[in-house]
């Protein structure tokens, strides 16, 4: 696998980009392709799954193997990809409706099994490809083609999802913060079993406001909260607040000089603490972002092969027992 | 063989017998039949099973619900089916007798375990008075065995409780049968010691039960009859019993392994396919991956994932999975993956007859899917055929990249019949189109000769490609809106049918190859059909048949072959699938025979429509 | 009607024209295009359009795939279809030159935005030099309009910025319009006065750039030709137009309504049926529950629910979600509930080609589900025709208690035409069984007149039953594993469609009921055959149409009817499903006109086909 | 809607019942049709939907209107049937596998929309009906059918996956467990919103064994931890034990006399603590029973029929309007 360093360009299809101007999907694209030069790999190495959707484009522009699948799924046709060979780097690319609406059974089922899938969910709580109708992360009161007078759906949180799954890796970044997406797409893509990344992504013709209060310079520190294993909760831009957890609930503290001891460290690895991390919700608390959970488990091929790599490769003579079978008789 | 020398009998002489076992659930039934069956195979004989399970898990004991049945038939080489009525019934319990004489002619056998025939036993099955006692029975030939009084005191000194003791008359009963029968014990006792090698006394117990139950046969009066078949020219080899499932599983290992491939094999348990599931997943390996996906669409999209990623892939499911499976399936037919897909039909619509049998998802197959979707679809004729087939379609997926369904169904599934192991080397290898050097591969160049795109797989360097679900332009495969081009896509995946159809072999005629009538058959109906032609040709009937094994694309030259015939009959366990794809493709009007009983069309059922349409010229 | 009064120009007088606007997918030409049809049918014009989205949400500005148009053909009664290539085509950008010229004859008239035909604009378009000036367009009647500086010009004082000047220059093309065909603005101002009513800038900018076109071709030179129609005569009322997919959704409201129910649809978004359930989210009310599901088996399986919960209930989707939907839409057939399901076909197999139009779901709609699982299959001929076959499928649907498919596709539900807008008086009620009282209720027990069993739903006292998708007992509706019994509901459920085929109106022949050629056709291609079927018999062929809206099951008297011509001809946007149909049900083979283009067949096509056929008589 | 009160039998339709002997189904019919009975509803009132699998026979044993449906189906067939006629009091019976496996997408949806729906899972860790095969959760290691060398899935926690969705009313509670389950179950009847209830569930041919520790009356004390809103978090035989929360983490406290002050007391309205509640597990920890998490949140239908309460019923006219849109012209 030495192979002379490949660079994001090398991972480029050169094909036409069709999305539409401004829309959040190309800077996610420059960001995994990055992350794919860098990983080491061939690009033969690597397999891009889509469903159905505007995201799902994605594998096209991509200079790997590329499979656009149906709408919903991806995660499906990645399982089977993954598990017939388990060499390959597998990345899911899908959307809120194709994984979490049509796909919602694969996704939640690859997640149990830490399979050993990157799934990559750019949510712009919003049906872009058949042109604007609700999602399930809509937000309730949202006027879509679907929902005239406001959305009425409770929506799902991704992460918080991904989380209460007890998924092995989810992080959520923002299509506009290339650093951070950047850093957490490289920990996503070298983590073993279900990687779970959520993108808040702008999507121009029906969600263009949505995410604009994360990413306005002026206020943005003040909305966002930076998750860091074995850092403080402190957000705010003068670094003046803190998140506190009392009685299983999340506060806001504020303070000027040290951050004080009631401000959670956070761990990465403790599963109450994402869930309750990535439940935090605007306006009552900043939008956490970065990696929420991140915890080494077994991923479901590597317990599939350990299990019987003591049998190893059926040999002919093997196939020729089983055929044959405890009961076979001669005739002559 | 074991010859009866302490007594006179009766040895009658025949072509076939067929016997059905029938107890409760809990007595054993399948169990027996199968060591039976077994015995049968090993005598020499032609055979063929059906096992006959309760639709409830357990039904209250000794209820009419829970009544298990097994039936075989076997002789020469004539026997294609179970049989229709058997000559011989053992009975356990009054429910399998109440179940199961309306399917048994008068002057028949029945074998009953008698010490079942107690108050409380008799009330379960509704039975008002004994009816081995009451005169019901007075046209049939019975012989009452007090069985479970019988194992009892043969295993007093066993050790075992009670309960473990009734447990053992099955094996007291199927002593009895060996004896009647003129088989050997020895195998099936070399099958107890193995199966219950863990607990010494309960082998013993069963080895004793049976031969007891042989050496009561043998002292009896009451037993004044015993049968020899008389046996057929067989092909030498090694053999063994398999079942329908057991047969597409081990086809797919098969295949997998001619074609130098790891296999995938997806699905989602559901009955009847369950078994080869369940039969694969004993046989999981580093390069027979098994895997229980969450769904039926799980499964079949993952099958198109493995098939994408250079396995040779395939999935298994019935009537409900197949309608599910239809949407991802038609991912494989534009993406050109091999994959195989065996729908083991069972009773619709809906949820229907889960455990029934039935021929009716054969235009679902054809015409399930959106848009023009064609494929290939094949059906199997009997248990192990279901081996032959199931290989069949994998040469064809893999041949010109296409997916293809191979039919069977619960009759198929569950039945068994005996299966000449082949070797490996006997069968022929895979044809599968050659990868060009990367420089000129082009992921929808096709081979003329097949239609064939080349199958490159992730992990190989240079072909890095993209494809999916949109109509892809010629050559390239790139997503094309082009009017043009869609028509020129969709005539050349219906062109690939075109060209699996002409590289079928040439109808096989049984029989003369014109006359009055041919009998039309496809998939699991093939076992009562031949049985019929036996019988009609013995009586000198001019009719003929034809199997058919492709059942879409059809043979090219059927048309031809059926011409010759004035009339084409088209027996099918449904309301006529085949009839109407004939009317569509050759403008004439088969006669159709339709069963949809949940239950197979038997031999005599083709036989008395053959003379009704041959008397009605 | 203005009239044209300070320059002499030509009036062409004309039974019928095609207009296509062509521009960016930014620059208003859907939008423009509606305003022009609706000011043709107030002026008393029969009418058709058809959008044509680009494929991607949007492209980028000015580029070949960014190209969004508008077609629209009207005048007398004989006007079906769009048209099939226009008569004057006005393109905003020269992108939308490049997409269109290829379907424009030499001759016609081109009316450009000049001021587009920049150095940019050509370039993205793929042009080198620019064709208004090169020669390129010699054969064409070009009509250069500095549309964007005049509109400039108008709208100087007008306070926008220029962005949203630029925005306003489809009006004053559409002026242009108005004034050739001799078309009244006043509805298309007060149009834009309420929808920028909260916007009175813009709305003043739309009115003037509109008043501006409108005088720049009343005064100019370069202006020669006016036309005008000649009026049909037309059924009085008041009309609207309405696309397919209104006509689909306002004729589900209108069952409830005559029903006395609610209106339950449940669905999940796609293209092109995402419009149905937007159209019907606009009108929900208490009684009115329109439903997002997560997926079509959602969608579908709530529809059930829905209907058992006793609503009117119904879905709609496309190819990939009639896949998904198959398996609950069999407990749909089985439960025997009434409901229908609208299929807006589009081009497959798979993802196909999600905007483009087919015929291509038939097969799948008669024979998609599992087992043997029929049900009720209708097709829109036209956009309006629509709402009264969704109509006709709701009434089937309830009086005999089944799932009814209507077939529409892509075509007909983008495209629009005037609909006479029915009051509710005028509708026919719904026929919908008795309940009996509680006591002799049987929820299987069916009415021998349609089979229909009845419906009760839960909140009736004294009705409570347990249903489900296992097979069921008549009368009763316990499950039942009887042989003989599910052969008997198998029966009933096949006897139900023999019913509804019976109760199909005697077919109307379009032309003389006997000759030499019938054009058979169903759904969507009505437009294309009728006006090919017009330009026949002006010509004097030999040829009568017959144009199907029960396509499954078949009218009883179509045998009869088609027997009375030598030949049939089927145009279909498939490669020949009503022709599988018919060939199995009729025994003869119909010549067959397919194109499975994405496109429309058009009339010209047909018309072609009819020659060659009689041609080689 | 005053009725002479129905008492559990008149909830019984008297058809046989079909499961194996010794099957934990049929205590949980009885509790139902008890719990039904004492809801003050008429049996017409009631809806009762299934999917496949034998526990999902269970509508052909009640006597109120029944629809047993499709493999995976209920909750959205439900759903359907909860919308067209809200006032129904609707049920959804379901099992591991028809819930969890094929069924996930719709039970997810159902409980985002909270969907008023009394979602009743029957959790026997099988698939009972097709004869024993792995469901989503076998325990790792089990061998059944599918996995004669022990599944290697990991499980879902059907409980905590609700949790992990914000269920409004979850709970757990045991075949056997009459008392527990009737409690539970009374909650659940009442709750507005989804309740999801899972049940232990024996299956005498498949995983007759895997809940008996629960069952043994000399250990189950020790091995359940009974939770109740307000009390403390203890357990054990001799109530000498209970569980702390330190650090957003679970631990075992043993105390004698009064319940110290470190032990948790629960609360059934705190996400935080339902979600760690719901993920304790054997052997490490007892197994949480109870109700873990009731909070009242407007249910899907309520939001839908308030949200259009001003447009009331369609009027003739009204749907004459919308017929003729704002574009109509009248034509002589
Ligand atoms: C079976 C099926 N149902 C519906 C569709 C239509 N469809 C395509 S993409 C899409 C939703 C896309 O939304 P999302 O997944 O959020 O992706 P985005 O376009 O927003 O990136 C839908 C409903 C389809 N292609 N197939
Ligand atoms: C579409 C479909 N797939 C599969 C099946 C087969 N099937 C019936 S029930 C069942 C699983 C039952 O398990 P569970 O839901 O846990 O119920 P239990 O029997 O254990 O109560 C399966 C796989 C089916 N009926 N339909
Ligand atoms: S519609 Fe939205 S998501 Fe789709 S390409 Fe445009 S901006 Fe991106
Ligand atoms: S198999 Fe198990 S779940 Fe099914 S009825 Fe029997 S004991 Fe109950
Ligand atoms: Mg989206
Ligand atoms: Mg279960």
């Amino acid at each position: 696998m030495e192979n002379t360093k490949l660079t994001a360009k090398d991972f480029s299809s050169g094909l036409p980009v069709k999305w539409c101007p401004g829309c959040g999907d190309f800077a996610i694209l420059n960001v995994i392709q990055k992350t794919m030069a860098n990983m080491g790999l061939p690009r033969e190495k690597f397999a891009v799954i889509s469903g159905i959707g505007c995201s799902s484009r994605f594998p096209y522009y991509v200079s790997t193997y590329g499979f656009h699948t149906l709408h919903g799924r991806a995660c499906a046709v990645a399982s089977g990809v993954k598990l017939s060979n388990p060499e390959l780097s597998v990345w899911v690319i899908t959307g809120d409706g194709d994984g979490l609406s049509i796909g919602g059974n694969h996704t939640m089922h690859a997640i149990r099994r830490n399979m050993d899938l990157k799934i990559i969910l750019f949510n712009n709580r919003i049906y872009g490809l058949t042109k604007g109708q609700a999602s399930p992360t809509t937000l309730p009161g949202s006027k879509t083609k679907t929902t005239p007078l406001g959305a009425i759906d409770y929506p799902f949180n991704p992460a918080r999802f991904a989380v209460g799954l007890d998924c092995t890796f989810v992080a959520r970044c923002i299509d506009s913060d290339i650093a951070g997406s950047t850093a957490v797409m490289e920990r996503a893509a070298k983590h073993v079993g279900t990687a779970f990344v959520e993108i808040y992504q702008k999507c121009v013709p029906f969600t263009d406001k949505e995410f604009e209060w994360l990413k306005d310079p002026a206020t943005k520190e003040d909305m966002i909260l930076r998750v860091e294993h074995g850092k403080p909760l402190v957000f705010g831009k003068d670094k003046n607040k803190g998140i506190a957890i009392k009685n299983m609930k999340a506060e806001i503290v504020t303070f000027s000089g040290a951050v004080p001891a009631e401000v959670a460290v956070y761990d990465e690895t403790n599963d109450e603490m994402a869930h309750l991390i990535s439940g935090l919700k605007h306006p009552e608390f900043p939008t956490p972002i970065g990696v929420f959970r991140a915890v080494r488990k077994p991923a479901y091929e590597e317990l599939y092969y350990d299990q019987i790599k003591h049998v190893g490769d059926t040999k002919e003579h093997e196939l020729e027992a089983v055929l044959t079978g405890p009961d076979a008789w001669e005739m002559k | 063989m074991t010859k009866a020398k302490n007594k006179s009998v009766n040895i009658s002489k025949n072509k076939s017998f067929t016997v059905r076992f029938a107890g409760d659930s809990g007595d054993g039934i399948q169990l027996v039949g199968t060591r039976f069956a077994n015995a049968t195979a090993v005598a020499g004989n032609e055979l063929s099973t059906l096992p006959d399970y309760p639709a409830e898990i357990r039904a209250p004991a000794g209820t009419l619900a829970g009544v298990s049945g097994f039936q075989i038939s076997f002789g020469d080489e004539t026997v294609k089916t179970p049989g229709n009525k058997p000559g011989v019934l053992v009975v356990m319990n009054p429910a399998a007798l109440a179940v199961n004489l309306k399917n048994v002619d008068k002057g028949s056998i029945i074998i009953a375990n008698s010490d079942a025939f107690s108050q409380a036993g008799l009330e379960k099955a509704g039975y008002k008075t004994n009816p081995l006692e009451d005169g019901t029975l007075s046209n049939y030939r019975v012989i009452a065995v007090p069985a479970s009084e019988m194992t009892e005191a043969a295993l007093a000194d066993s050790g075992l409780t009670k309960p473990q003791v009734m447990k053992c008359k099955n094996f007291y009963m199927l002593g009895i049968l060996f004896w009647m029968y003129g088989l050997e014990t020895e195998d099936t006792k070399g099958w107890i010691k193995t199966k219950f090698k863990k607990v010494p006394a309960v082998a013993e117990a069963n080895l004793k039960a049976l031969d007891s139950g042989y050496a009561y046969a043998e002292a009896t009066e009451i037993f004044d009859a015993r049968f020899e078949t008389i046996k057929s020219a067989v092909t030498p080899g090694k053999y063994r019993n398999l079942t329908g499932n057991e047969a597409a599983a081990y086809a797919l290992l098969t295949a997998a392994k001619l074609l130098k491939k790891k296999l995938f094999y997806g699905s989602y348990p559901i009955t009847p396919a369950s078994e080869i599931l369940q039969t694969l997943a004993k046989h999981r390996a580093t390069d027979v991956v098994v895997f229980q996906a969450e769904d039926e669409i799980a499964a079949m999209a993952a099958t198109v994932g493995a098939a994408f990623g250079g396995n040779f892939s395939a999935t298994g499911t019935s009537g409900p999975g197949l309608s599910l499976k239809l949407e991802s399936m038609g991912l494989g037919v534009i993406a050109e993956l091999p994959m195989v897909i065996v729908d083991v039909q069972r009773g619709g619509p809906s949820t229907g007859l889960p455990t029934k049998t039935e021929q009716s998802d054969l235009l679902q197959s054809i015409y399930g899917r959106h848009g023009e979707s064609p494929l290939v679809v094949l059906a199997a004729a009997s248990p192990a055929d279901c081996f032959y087939t199931t290989l069949a379609a994998s040469r064809i997926a893999v041949k010109y990249m296409t997916p293809v369904i191979v039919l069977t169904n619960s009759y198929l599934a569950n039945g068994s019949e005996p299966f000449r192991i082949p070797k490996l080397s006997e069968l022929h290898k895979f044809e599968m189109a050659k990868l060009p050097p990367p420089d000129q591969f082009k992921p929808y160049a096709r081979d003329p000769k097949t239609m064939a795109r080349p199958w490159a797989w992730p992990g190989l360097k240079g072909y890095e490609h993209r494809i999916g679900g949109l109509e892809k332009a010629e050559e390239t495969g790139a997503i094309s809106y082009d009017p043009v081009n869609h028509e020129k896509l969709t005539a050349a995946r219906s062109e690939k049918m075109r060209l699996v159809a002409e590289s079928i072999a040439p109808t096989k005629i049984c029989g003369k190859d014109q006359g009055e009538l041919l009998v039309l058959g496809w998939g699991s109906t093939y076992g009562a059909i031949s049985t019929a032609m036996t019988e009609a040709e013995a009586e000198g009937l001019d009719v003929s048949s034809v199997h058919l094994r492709h059942v879409w694309p059809l043979p090219p030259d059927l048309g031809k072959v059926m011409k010759r015939f004035r009339k084409v009959l088209i027996p099918e366990e449904n309301l006529g699938q085949l009839r109407m794809l004939i009317r569509s493709e050759y403008l004439f009007e088969p006669i159709g025979l339709n069963k949809v009983q949940g239950q197979p069309l038997n031999s005599d059922e083709v036989l008395a429509k053959i003379k009704e349409v041959l008397g009605g010229k």
